[in-house]
């Protein structure tokens, strides 16, 4: 077998462009898709009976169904309906309705541990329903939904490597090209797990920090 | 897209059936080992298990097969395709169950152990007994979901040679050229696959409820 | 985990993985091992016709018919494993088969990690486009169009260069594969994808509702070939694969098979020594 | 047997028993001797250790310093000849520990097996009894509690009290020949209470040795033999109820007595 150093090395500055790359769409997609995730869970607790339906339907589909096909769906299908997206979009809209299905499912069952008498108790105190989610909703649920948000948000990471189907010149599109260019497959696999790995380490890490620094935050408060 | 090809793609999901469902019992069953080793009060063997879990979890599941696959045979060890597929999956997924078992074995409460303890159950049969099926309901949905999530996952283990699913609706689509139309029937079939697992877990939950309401 | 733990065991890997590969330079010779098995093993992907391809769940193409004739020809039986593309050259590293049947397009810095047998087709390069789309009617129109092209391809530096010739400079769409590529030409966001003209040809014969090749082709002259390994216990593999391939091509049957699957016969050179790309 | 004993031997006798947790030591050098076929209450402030006291009877917590004799034999931990403390083998331990049986403040039955299934648990894994046979026998426990009718029901369908009613019948189902209880009406409600306190005064009526870490102060003054008062980790009374309520008081009693108690209770001693 060979292994080539050398083409590391040499590939320094494209790797660079492709983590960030990686970096911006991850980061994007996941806060759109937190915000998503939080708005689905919130119109199917509380929102009409056929608003939940619809909800699931969507929760259902994206959940049961592989994240390539509904990027490849969305990006090479979606013009056949008038849907035109470039790249780097695209790849941000598809992982945000993918990971949007995941974490609406999180924050509910973060809603569930939230006992109704709290939410009652904010009624009766005359906040309004922007002050209940605000300030009974959302703090109440932190703790709960916090390791289970990071653990998607691992997911997520990794799951931006499918983005290299739709041209997204993210980490996997530019490592794997030196494998079809230069024929070093092996140097490509090796740089992958490198690259995953760290990312996926740092983020854990990132997020144990987080996790533990809300928790202090609700003892202390 | 004929009847022809939605066949070929039926037939295909066999595998990704067959797959997934020896590697999630084969990763549950590794998972309880790894999540005790986590859980043990030797370092090194939490160390182990850690660590385990993080290049599981961290490095794509793509190159964990290629390692498979590919490093055994020049260690000595030729691996055929299925087998190589199912312990790549396997490793993947008992990574994910035991960190998910982890938080299940923390969460029953010691006193129930305690009780067991003054009632002489050895610590094998405090084990078997109380703490693993009361760990194994509270993650039962989370099973329910990594259980999903392979199925979908299983879809790479074509780059060690299986055709599932996924790898017959691209080779196909290679052929034909009529890609969008192919995907979506594969997406179907996911689904209708998905919404199987869900069901029969749904059921488990239920008939496990112990007296307590949903 | 800490970051020390992590940089230590990434240390380990990069021994390990030394340590393999040290292991597999040394290695009974291969020709030795494939006559002794009576087996020959080839690796190729699936999704590439018409070298490659499902046909009613059948692996059929011109990749099959030829191996058939080599193994023939040398005695053995032949053992396909089918793999996606980004499997097939770590299984061949690994020794999971003895050759790739691909093929790949001759170029010199592929010919610094592996050696090629003789070429079985012209690769040179032309468009295909959508059905009807008059904008398209010549390769010098795509001046200005966008274009795609697999990434890091052979095409790729055609495309390149030829676009340097052209007034208005040719928008270059990389694919990380020719089928995504020919999605999007379908989709219209592209005007034109550039690949082998044995496969655009393929393509539009498959699906002629919906794409058109653009002739003539362009570029400099290119081939394709199979691929297989550079070591020396392969050497004599390699030798023998090449001098059975020479047989078949000069007794007519690579013609005939390239009539069948390509609808033309091609000249090709015995080798290519120096390729122009 | 010897009516010309005053004293019979004790049950449980504690030596010497102290107990840290890291830098704390919770337990001070506590002697206590718990007499056979009566009962003990063990009462104090909250954090005197008197419940870490009773889980070292149960060998739950292992004692520091100090010796726990049950029955004469050494619980955990005995002296070798040469007067060093030496942990006894795990098979020692338990076949010592099998006299004692334990009641917890949060009932701690199994939640995934029924009431019946709770009881016969022990009988089936530990005894080794059929299954037919180890039913049989934890159904005439449960009817002892009064929920035979309740067998098939799972704990999260039963009420606090009849939990606790059950978690004893499943300590009982080993014929312990002492019984611990730590706290065992703390997590009721005040209704609830009454039937399992009834249950423990049948049980002290049928001669069964007690040793119950509890709050009410009631039951301790009517039902207890003796009362044992922990503050500190110290113990600092140990007599029966007429000594240690009766007037003159200890001045840390009476102290924890109005600190501690709804003045109904308080007005009973």
């Amino acid at each position: 077998m060979t292994f080539d150093i050398n083409l590391i090395y040499s590939l320094g500055p494209t790797l660079l462009r492709a983590t960030g790359v990686t970096l911006m769409v991850w980061l994007g997609a996941t806060l759109v898709a937190i915000v998503l995730g939080f708005f689905v869970a919130f119109g199917r607790r509380y929102g009409p009976r056929a608003l939940d339906a619809a909800l699931r339907v969507y929760v259902e589909v994206i959940r049961g169904t592989p994240f390539l096909i509904q990027l490849f769906l969305l990006y090479y299908g979606g013009p056949f309906i008038g849907l035109v997206l470039d790249p780097v979009p695209a790849g941000l809209i598809g992982l945000a309705i993918y990971g949007g299905a995941y974490f609406s499912e999180i924050f509910r069952a973060g809603f569930e541990s939230v006992p109704t008498g709290h939410i009652e108790a904010g009624v009766c105190l005359g906040l309004d329903q922007g002050q209940i989610v605000r300030r009974i909703l959302i703090p109440e649920m932190t703790t709960l939904v916090m390791p289970p948000i990071v653990n998607m948000m691992i997911v997520l990471l990794k799951e931006t490597a499918v983005l290299s189907v739709v041209t997204v010149p993210e980490l996997t599109f530019q490592i794997s090209a030196i494998g079809s260019e230069k024929y070093a497959f092996v140097e490509a696999m090796f740089l992958l797990a490198c690259f995953y790995w760290g990312l996926v380490e740092l983020c854990g890490t990132l997020g144990r920090a987080a996790e533990a620094r809300f928790s202090r935050l609700r003892l202390t408060r | 897209m004929t009847a022809q090809l939605f066949l070929l793609l039926v037939q295909a999901c066999g595998w990704t059936v067959f797959i997934s469902v020896i590697s999630i019992v084969l990763g549950l069953l590794l998972g309880t080992v790894v999540s005790a080793a986590m859980l043990s009060s030797s370092r090194s063997l939490a160390l182990a298990g850690r660590i385990f879990v993080s290049f599981f979890r961290g490095s794509p599941l793509l190159v964990q097969l290629l390692l498979i696959y590919n490093l055994l045979p020049m260690l000595g060890l030729n691996v055929p395709s299925m087998v190589a597929a199912i312990v790549g999956l396997s490793l993947c997924t008992a990574a994910y169950q035991a960190e998910n078992l982890r938080g299940g074995f923390a969460s029953v409460p010691a006193g129930l152990l305690e009780a067991a303890d003054m009632l002489g159950l050895s610590p094998f049969q405090q084990f078997w007994r109380i703490r693993a099926p009361i760990a194994l309901r509270m993650t039962l949905p989370a099973l329910a979901n990594e259980s999903i999530m392979i199925l979908k996952a299983s879809s790479l283990v074509s780059v060690v040679g299986v055709v599932e699913l996924t790898r017959m609706a691209q080779d196909l689509s290679a052929s034909t050229f009529i890609p969008l139309p192919l995907f979506a029937a594969a997406a179907f079939i996911y689904l209708v696959i998905n919404g199987i697992v869900a069901l029969g877990f749904k059921k488990a939950e239920n008939s496990f409820r112990w007296g307590i309401k949903a | 985990m800490s970051k020390r733990i992590f940089l230590k065991s990434m240390a380990t890997a990069v021994v390990a993985l030394a340590a393999v590969s040290a292991f597999a330079q040394s290695g009974q010779d291969a020709l030795e091992r494939v006559k002794k098995a009576g087996v020959l093993k080839v690796g190729t992907e699936t999704a590439f016709a018409p070298f490659d391809f499902i046909d009613k769940g059948e692996h059929v193409g011109f990749n099959v018919d030829m191996y058939h004739e080599i193994a023939k020809e040398m005695g053995v039986k032949l053992e396909w494993v089918l793999l996606p593309w980004e499997g097939v050259f770590p299984g061949l590293e690994s020794g999971k088969f003895d050759i790739v049947a691909g093929p790949a397009t001759v170029t010199k810095e592929r010919m610094l990690r592996y050696r090629f047998t003789p070429p079985i087709a012209d690769s040179t390069v032309a468009l295909l486009k959508r059905k009807g789309d008059s904008s398209v009617m010549k390769a010098s129109d795509v001046g200005g169009k966008a274009v795609g092209v697999g990434k890091a391809s052979a095409q790729l530096t055609q495309i390149k260069a030829y676009s340097e010739t052209l007034a208005t400079k040719v928008d270059v769409r990389e694919y990380p594969g020719n089928n995504e590529a020919y999605a999007d030409l379908a989709a219209g966001r592209i005007a034109a994808v550039c690949n082998s003209l044995t496969n655009i040809a393929f393509v539009a014969q498959q699906r002629p509702d919906t794409f058109e090749v653009v002739l003539p082709p362009f570029g400099v002259k290119a081939y394709s070939a199979f691929v297989g390994r550079k070591d020396a216990d392969y050497a004599k593999l390699m030798d023998a694969v090449q001098a059975t391939m020479l047989k078949i091509k000069g007794d007519g049957r690579m013609a005939a098979m390239q009539k069948k699957w390509f609808g033309q016969a091609f000249d090709t050179p015995d080798m290519v020594n120096t390729p122009n790309l | 047997m010897n009516p010309a004993s005053t004293a019979p031997a004790p049950a449980i006798s504690v030596r010497g028993l102290s107990k840290r947790f890291g830098q704390t030591e919770v337990l001070h050098g506590i002697d206590l001797d718990i007499e056979a076929g009566r009962v003990t209450c063990l009462i104090g402030p909250s954090g005197s250790g008197k419940s870490t006291f009773l889980r070292c009877m149960a060998f739950l917590e292992e004692a520091t310093t100090g010796t726990i004799l049950v029955n004469g034999e050494p619980l955990g931990f005995a002296q070798d000849e040469s007067g060093q403390r030496v942990r006894l083998s795990p098979q020692r331990i338990r076949e010592v520990r099998s006299q004692v049986g334990m009641c917890f403040q949060q009932f701690n039955l199994w939640p995934h097996m029924t009431a019946l299934g709770n009881v016969s648990e022990a009988l089936k894994t530990v005894r080794k009894l059929s299954r037919a046979e180890a039913e049989e026998r934890a159904m005439a426990q449960l009817k002892k509690v009064g929920l035979e009718a309740r067998a098939d029901f799972y704990p999260s369908q039963l009420s606090g009290g009849q939990q606790q009613r059950v978690a004893i019948a499943r300590a009982l189902a080993l014929e312990p020949k002492i019984m611990l209880f730590d706290e065992p009406t703390s997590s009721l409600d005040p209704e609830l209470t009454g039937e399992v306190l009834n249950v423990m005064r049948s049980l002290a009526a049928d001669g069964m040795t007690m040793v119950v870490v509890s709050h009410e102060i009631g039951f301790a003054a009517s039902v207890a033999n003796r009362i044992a008062f922990l503050d500190h980790g110290r113990l600092l009374l140990n007599g029966t109820p007429e000594d240690v309520f009766g007037k003159p008081r200890h001045a840390r009693l009476d102290q924890f007595l109005d600190t501690y108690l709804d003045r109904g209770a308080a007005m009973l001693v």
